[in-house]
């Protein structure tokens, strides 16, 4: 009846999942019973839950990327401190236990940390720069986002009944095939993955068709800002590559479940195939990471130094031969494995080309603050802290690219350094940078300047002192993934680098403090201009926060810098162009699809996970029976008349006039 | 506002006008595009483009995935442990009967949209009716070569080249399968709301998703059948 | 020599006391970190000026700095563009031929050049423990390798369960240990030592103790251990190996008398079946079966 | 947006021949046309599906070849399909879904030809002998 599920799945035995599941589950209720008690429910649903606006799809992918930041900070704090404890002793994590920590980690990490951040803010900023009023398909993107949630959800169910994978973030067979791995953590894994990475795939599809066909009169492409070729970029490697991981993924399915021998041990599997193929995804997934944070940093280089961005051509041309290479390089994390000098050598060498689409782009940035009026806000940090740590993580990652080099250092610490160095001080200093940049723009105020400063500062020195050790104990042997050190002498840079940890949550916490203040003081952070930052495209010349068609008439792009050249125009003639003709505007209804879809997939997920057959069969019938549902509406628009739109767009011509006046005046001073 | 003042001087507009960053920006010439063209001069696309285009972009992943069980079976096809080898799991007549019936299909397919593009109701069932049967008749086909290679012992638990067979020819089948599933529905809906915008839009995707899986046929066919029985 | 120098300044400098792949006792571990060290050397010389450069860049240009010029509308500078695609594009033409050099010389593939003929040692991974088979000798240790220094080795190295990675640091280059694959790897020892090995592969929950020791000894020391092996202590019979291939952790060192010289051989090739995985000692958590394998 | 834009024959009427069409459409056209469109994609298809399997049934092509020439039977035969029944031209509005198309034919092909360079050679480097001598078939 129940599968392999019974209650004995429940870890009573264990007591840091226990609690830590326990305290989540009260957290949860408690949250859910706010909610209830304050009859928020109903203003959730019709604004949230089923909303298709990408503005509200791209916050609720933050909030959920920021929640999963720290659930995998907290395994992150858990195995520094393991480490740091077992050095000749066995520290308090059992194997089997830390080995789900840091396949947890690196899982949540990427996939329901990093992609929904890189994600959230996609969604909330391409179609504002874009000049539109949605993406592409509004509804697949709600989808898109519910089956995210259904993925993370999934991982995080794994604490409390049954365990999560103990095989890495990537599951090598023949470990992970079901005679070395029994239990139920793999299938969570392939599960939750496999859901989001569904979802995933979806994004990818609506912004290569929305960055390609929806865009506002005479923004041609050699006009778009930097963000959106960054945003095409990588939505063409998700369009390429997690078909890859869906593939994949299958199969190691097929032979946990029905005995198939695709990456089996016996009867002729490939093992090495796995590898293959994982990595032919897994290395263009972190460039899906990291162009977008390019494509941040690109925005606030150029509106934080007060000038264009230099060399747009050579940035346009950079992003798109990163995405082309970032596929012919997958086996780099396998020179190791024996393919063979002439293999080595190719990959090495595409390997190492890809420093020098990057490294354009690094100097371009620096060039961009050359002859402007640099202003040091918070995001410009991030920003310059970016460019200090990137650039030695892409050294060190060049490294890694010379075969006899890896040979050395493969799956070690150095390793380890290496990534976080990138994937931290790319995305996630780009992320924040990206938040604090766009927060007004979503919320109508600013973030604390004070608290996210110090955020920055506690994140930039915690996280040298946590990894520069690494690199160290990586030269000296260290392997990655060990829950106990038999080497006496690696103590010290250990305990250094738990320290370090240290630095990262005082960091954490003042970035959650910016949070909190911020909303306390939201009044005097209020931005009523819609353009704190003195930007220069087109999503900062809505009101903040933008209304929910973004634009009351389609904006008609001129110049290169679109809203810049606006502005100027207005700045020189000291008034506004004239008021439009307002125009009733069509817009996508909500959708309760969304939610739906990813119920069911968690259900039938689970239900796979414990091979509980009906009732993933119940979940299928109801997703088929939910498609023609939705198949059969008739509703997809309605209408914002044309006076609601004037009103909206008369508010925010005052505010803009007032400033006008303002700038005129201080034009006139200098 | 920031602290900082705009330059606020009109050398400054003139220069941005005059193209910053070089690109050499000329006016669409006397054949500038139309509106809705979604060239990026005209403003977003019609809704016809922009959902026959994602659906493009959908089918081209489809493709990719498919890639990887290619890849896979070509990998594994030597890997026989002693097993059956392609040899012996080929019938070219089934294989025959199986192209003839979804080549046909992806024929009615088209005369379906011919029908659709007259708006002609009953000609676009009738051609989705026959379509959907043949369709139906090439899953039984492989439906039963399966059986009866089941039934010899030949299952993808035997060895890994048969593990790359049914995983490919399986997932081809699957695919038809819910592409029938999708062809029902529509039907359905082309009877009951008659050529509406979006019902058209989905008939256009349904047929490109029809097309696509006749060219993956191409490729298992070939590469899988009848490569399986050259020398 | 000079070379030498600066990579062991660049370990002394790194790694302190203890000692790791820049400090290598083998002419593989050699090579290849003076290529991690020039490669490493190459960028530093591109990335410190750059990093200065930003900082300097953002500094000088400072909105509070009245001294700087503003050049609202600098965008664009060809020269500018030609020096900023030339500086990483010369780099790595110069680090894609280490590149290619170096991995056709360095290929672990290919025998090392000596008057004396290799030895030949072959490798099993087992859970979660190595097996090392003298064929030669016609005898076979577990977690601890003896090697002539001075002499190459040629290892076959197979895995009779999961993957892992076999590495001693000091020597240098690691390989793949994999079920149905014979990988093979070049190493020498140039001098008497104590050297430690380890997978760097994960594979599973007694990953962590996966290590064995390496003595490097002189060659007649070799002899004199090999002679005094042979015929002595256990032999690895099929049931001694059934008995290995189950999981177990932290193994201390065993030398096997005697051992079946088409033992490596029958398993490369999957004759003898893999091991069977974790065998629940435990009363059964449904979903988290957990083998504690023999852990202590 | 788009939407407030209307089909007024909810077919290809209005599509202007300088602006982008959907993959698998094409400009207004009589029934006539796609019908004949449709026939010429069955007949060369027909011709194409019987040529692969003559060669492999019969010994017109020398044996070794026979690989090579069912590979150039089912590219071509793909390109019928694209061409006649996914109506994909290489005219201006159709430059964007061609680009697409191309970039999904070298993703495959990265895929596809990576994957079995790769295995190949690791294969070929570590397979023990005698596994070798059972992998021929
Ligand atoms: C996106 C990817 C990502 C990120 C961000 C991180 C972040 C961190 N990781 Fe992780 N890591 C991985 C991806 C990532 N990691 C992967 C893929 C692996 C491999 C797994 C495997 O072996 O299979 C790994 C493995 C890994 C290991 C295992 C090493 C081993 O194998 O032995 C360790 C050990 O210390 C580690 C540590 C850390 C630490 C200290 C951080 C810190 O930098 C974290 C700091 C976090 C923060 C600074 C965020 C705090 C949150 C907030 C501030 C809230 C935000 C609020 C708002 C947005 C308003 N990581
Ligand atoms: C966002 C994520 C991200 C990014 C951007 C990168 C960027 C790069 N990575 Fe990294 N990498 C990872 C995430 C990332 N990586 C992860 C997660 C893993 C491990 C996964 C696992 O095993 O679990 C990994 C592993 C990994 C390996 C495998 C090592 C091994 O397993 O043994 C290699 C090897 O080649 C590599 C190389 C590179 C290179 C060459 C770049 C380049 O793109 C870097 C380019 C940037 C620069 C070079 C700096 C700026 C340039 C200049 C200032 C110009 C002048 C400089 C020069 C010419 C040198 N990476
Ligand atoms: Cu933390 Cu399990
Ligand atoms: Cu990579």
């Amino acid at each position: 009846m129940f599968g392999k599920l019974s209650w004995s799945a429940i870890p009573l035995d264990q007591p840091i999942p226990l609690i830590t599941s326990v305290v989540l589950i009260l957290t949860i209720l408690g949250v859910l019973g706010l909610v209830t008690a304050k009859g928020w429910w109903p203003y959730l649903w019709r604004e949230w839950i089923t909303s298709v606006d990408h503005k509200r799809i791209g916050i609720m992918y933050c909030l959920l990327g920021s929640v999963m930041l720290i659930r995998g900070f907290a395994d992150a704090i858990m195995m520094r401190s393991q480490q740091a404890l077992a050095i000749n002793a066995p520290g308090y994590l059992p194997p089997e236990h830390y080995n789900q920590i840091f396949s947890a980690h690196g899982t949540i990490m990427i996939f329901f940390a990093a992609m929904p951040l890189v994600i959230g803010l996609m969604n909330f900023v391409t179609p504002l720069q874009l000049g539109v009023r949605d993406v592409a398909f509004p509804t697949l993107n709600s989808v898109s986002f519910w089956l995210t949630a259904s993925g993370a959800l999934l991982v995080n169910v794994s604490l409390f009944i049954g365990e999560f994978a103990r095989t890495g973030w990537l599951p090598y067979p023949p470990l992970s095939e079901a005679t070395y791995s029994p239990g139920v953590g793999v299938d969570y894994y392939l599960w939750a993955v496999q859901i989001s990475g569904v979802g995933t795939l979806m994004t990818g599809i609506n912004f290569v068709t929305t960055v390609l066909k929806m865009r506002c009169p005479g923004m041609t492409y050699l006009r778009m800002p930097m963000f959106c070729w960054t945003v095409l970029a990588a939505s063409l490697l998700i369009v390429a590559v997690f078909p890859i991981l869906t593939a994949t993924l299958a199969m190691l399915s097929l032979d946990r479940y029905f005995g198939f021998h695709y990456f089996t041990n016996t009867a002729g599997g490939n093992p090495m195939m796995f590898v293959n193929l994982i990595w032919a995804w897994g290395h263009p997934e972190v460039y899906i990471l990291v162009l977008p944070a390019f494509g941040i940093f690109s925005e606030i280089f150029s509106t934080f130094s007060g000038k264009p961005l230099f060399g747009y051509r050579s940035m346009v041309a950079a992003t798109l031969f990163i995405c082309i290479v970032a596929m012919m390089v997958w086996l780099h994390h396998f020179f190791t494995m024996g393919a063979g000098a002439a293999v080595n050598t190719a990959f090495g060498i595409s390997t190492s080309i890809i420093a020098v689409g990057t490294g354009v782009k690094i100097y371009n940035w620096i060039f961009t603050m050359y002859g402007g009026r640099v202003r040091f806000s918070v995001p410009m940090l991030w920003s310059l802290g970016f460019i200090f740590t990137f650039v030695i993580g892409g050294m060190t990652g060049v490294l890694l690219a010379v075969p006899p080099a890896d040979f050395l250092v493969h799956n070690s610490m150095f390793l380890v350094a290496h990534f976080h160095n990138v994937i931290v001080g790319g995305v996630v200093f780009g992320l924040f940078a990206g938040i604090d940049y766009w927060f007004p723009k979503a919320f109508g105020f600013r973030l604390h300047e004070g608290w996210g400063k110090a955020a920055f500062w506690f994140a930039l020195v915690g996280f040298w002192v946590t990894f520069a050790p690494l690199y160290i104990l990586g030269l000296q042997g260290m392997t990655r993934r060990l829950q106990h050190v038999n080497i006496e002498e690696w103590r010290p840079l250990l305990d250094l680098s738990l320290v370090g940890v240290g630095i990262l949550i005082v960091g954490a916490v003042c970035q959650v403090v910016m949070l909190v203040v911020s909303i306390l003081r939201r009044d005097e952070l209020r931005d009523v201009t819609g353009d704190p930052w003195d930007g220069r495209s087109l999503e900062w010349a809505t009101p903040s926060p933008a209304p929910f068609f973004n634009f009351a008439v389609m904006p008609n792009v001129q110049g290169e810098e679109a809203y810049w050249d606006i502005k100027l125009r207005a700045v020189e003639s000291q008034q506004l162009s004239p008021e439009p003709r307002y125009e009733p505007i069509e817009m996508p209804v909500n959708s309760p699809v969304g939610f739906y879809t990813a119920f069911f997939a968690t259900v039938t997920g689970f239900a796979l996970i414990w091979q509980i057959w009906w009732l993933a069969g119940l979940g299928l019938a109801a997703a088929f029976a939910g498609f023609v549902v939705f198949a059969w509406r008739d509703v997809h628009e309605f209408h914002v008349p044309a006076e609601e739109v004037a009103r909206v767009d008369r508010a925010r011509r005052s505010a803009r006039e007032a400033l006008l006046e303002r700038l005129g005046q201080q034009g006139a001073a200098t | 506002m920031s602290d900082l003042g705009l330059p606020a001087a009109v050398e400054t507009l003139r220069r941005v006008r005059e193209d910053p960053h070089r690109l050499g920006h000329r006016g669409h010439g006397p054949d500038s595009p139309v509106e809705g063209a979604g060239h990026g001069a005209t403003g977003p696309a019609r809704k016809r483009i922009v959902v026959g285009y994602g659906f493009w972009i959908f089918l081209l992943s489809d493709i990719v995935m498919f890639a990887c069980f290619f890849a896979a079976f070509a990998v594994l096809r030597g890997a026989t442990a002693g097993g059956p080898t392609p040899r012996d799991v080929v019938e070219l007549p089934r294989v025959g009967l199986e192209t003839a019936a979804l080549l046909l299909s992806s024929y009615t397919c088209g005369l379906s949209f011919a029908a659709t593009n007259a708006r002609s109701l009953l000609w676009t069932q009738v051609f989705l009716l026959v379509t959907g049967l043949l369709g139906l008749a090439f899953v039984g086909l492989e439906l039963q070569e399966f059986i009866s290679l089941a039934a010899r012992g030949i299952t993808p638990q035997r060895s890994a080249f048969l593990t790359g067979f049914f995983g490919l020819v399986g997932l081809h089948g699957l695919h038809v399968t819910v592409a029938g599933m999708w062809l029902a529905t529509m039907m359905a809906q082309v009877q009951v709301k008659g050529f509406r915008r979006e019902i058209v839009h989905r008939l256009i995707c349904f047929n490109l998703f029809w097309h696509a899986l006749d060219i993956v046929w191409i490729g298992i066919f070939t590469i899988v059948y009848l490569m399986g029985v050259t020398p | 020599m000079a070379r030498r120098a600066a990579v062991g300044l660049a370990a002394a400098g790194l790694g302190g006391c203890a000692r790791g792949v820049l400090d290598p006792v083998g002419p593989v571990g050699a090579d290849d970190s003076a290529i991690f060290f020039d490669a490493l050397m190459v960028m530093l010389v591109i990335v410190i000026p750059t990093i200065l450069l930003a900082f300097w860049m953002a500094w000088r240009y400072r909105a509070s700095n009245p001294k700087a010029e503003y050049l609202p509308n600098w965008s664009y500078s060809g020269r500018i563009e030609a020096v900023v695609w030339s500086i990483p594009i010369l780099t790595i033409m110069f680090i894609g031929g280490i590149i290619w050099i170096g991995s056709y010389r360095l290929d672990p593939f290919k025998p090392l050049p000596s008057k004396s003929p290799p030895l030949e040692v072959q490798v099993v991974a087992l859970d979660w423990k190595w097996l090392f088979i003298y064929p030669q000798q016609g005898i076979a240790t577990v977690n601890q390798l003896v090697v002539p220094a001075g002499t190459p080795v040629h290892f076959s190295i197979t895995s009779a369960s999961v993957f892992n990675v076999f590495f001693v640091p000091r020597l240098g280059s690691m390989i793949y240990a994999m079920p149905g694959m014979v990988s093979q790897l070049n190493l020498q020892a140039d001098r008497p030592a104590l050297l430690f090995g380890q997978s760097a592969q994960f594979s599973g929950d007694g990953f962590s103790d996966m290590q064995f020791q390496v003595r490097s000894v002189a060659p007649a020391e070799f002899q004199a251990w090999a002679q005094a092996a042979r015929g002595a202590g256990p032999m690895l019979d099929p049931a001694a190996y059934a008995q290995l291939m189950r999981q177990s952790q932290r193994v201390s060192p065993v030398t096997y008398g005697g051992v079946d010289p088409q033992l490596f051989q029958a398993v490369a090739t999957q004759a003898i079946g893999p091991g069977p995985g974790p065998q629940p000692e435990n009363p059964s958590h449904s979903g988290r079966e957990v083998s504690t394998g023999g852990r202590r | 947006m788009s939407e407030l834009e209307y089909d007024p024959n909810l077919h290809t009427a209005e599509l202007d021949a300088r602006e982008d069409h959907a993959p698998g459409d094409e400009p207004e056209e009589s029934a006539g046309h796609w019908v004949r469109n449709s026939n010429l994609g069955l007949g060369f298809s027909i011709v194409l599906t019987l040529a692969a399997f003559l060669a492999v049934g019969s010994h017109l092509i020398w044996g070794p070849a026979v690989g090579v020439a069912l590979i150039v039977l089912a590219i071509g035969q793909m390109g019928v399909h694209l061409v006649f029944f996914l109506h994909v031209t290489t005219g201006p509005d159709n430059t964007n879904n061609v680009l697409a198309l191309a970039f999904g034919i070298l993703v495959v092909f990265l895929i596809v030809a990576g994957s079995i360079w790769i295995m190949g050679h690791l294969s070929h480097n570590m397979m023990p002998m005698d596994r070798l001598m059972q992998m021929q078939p």
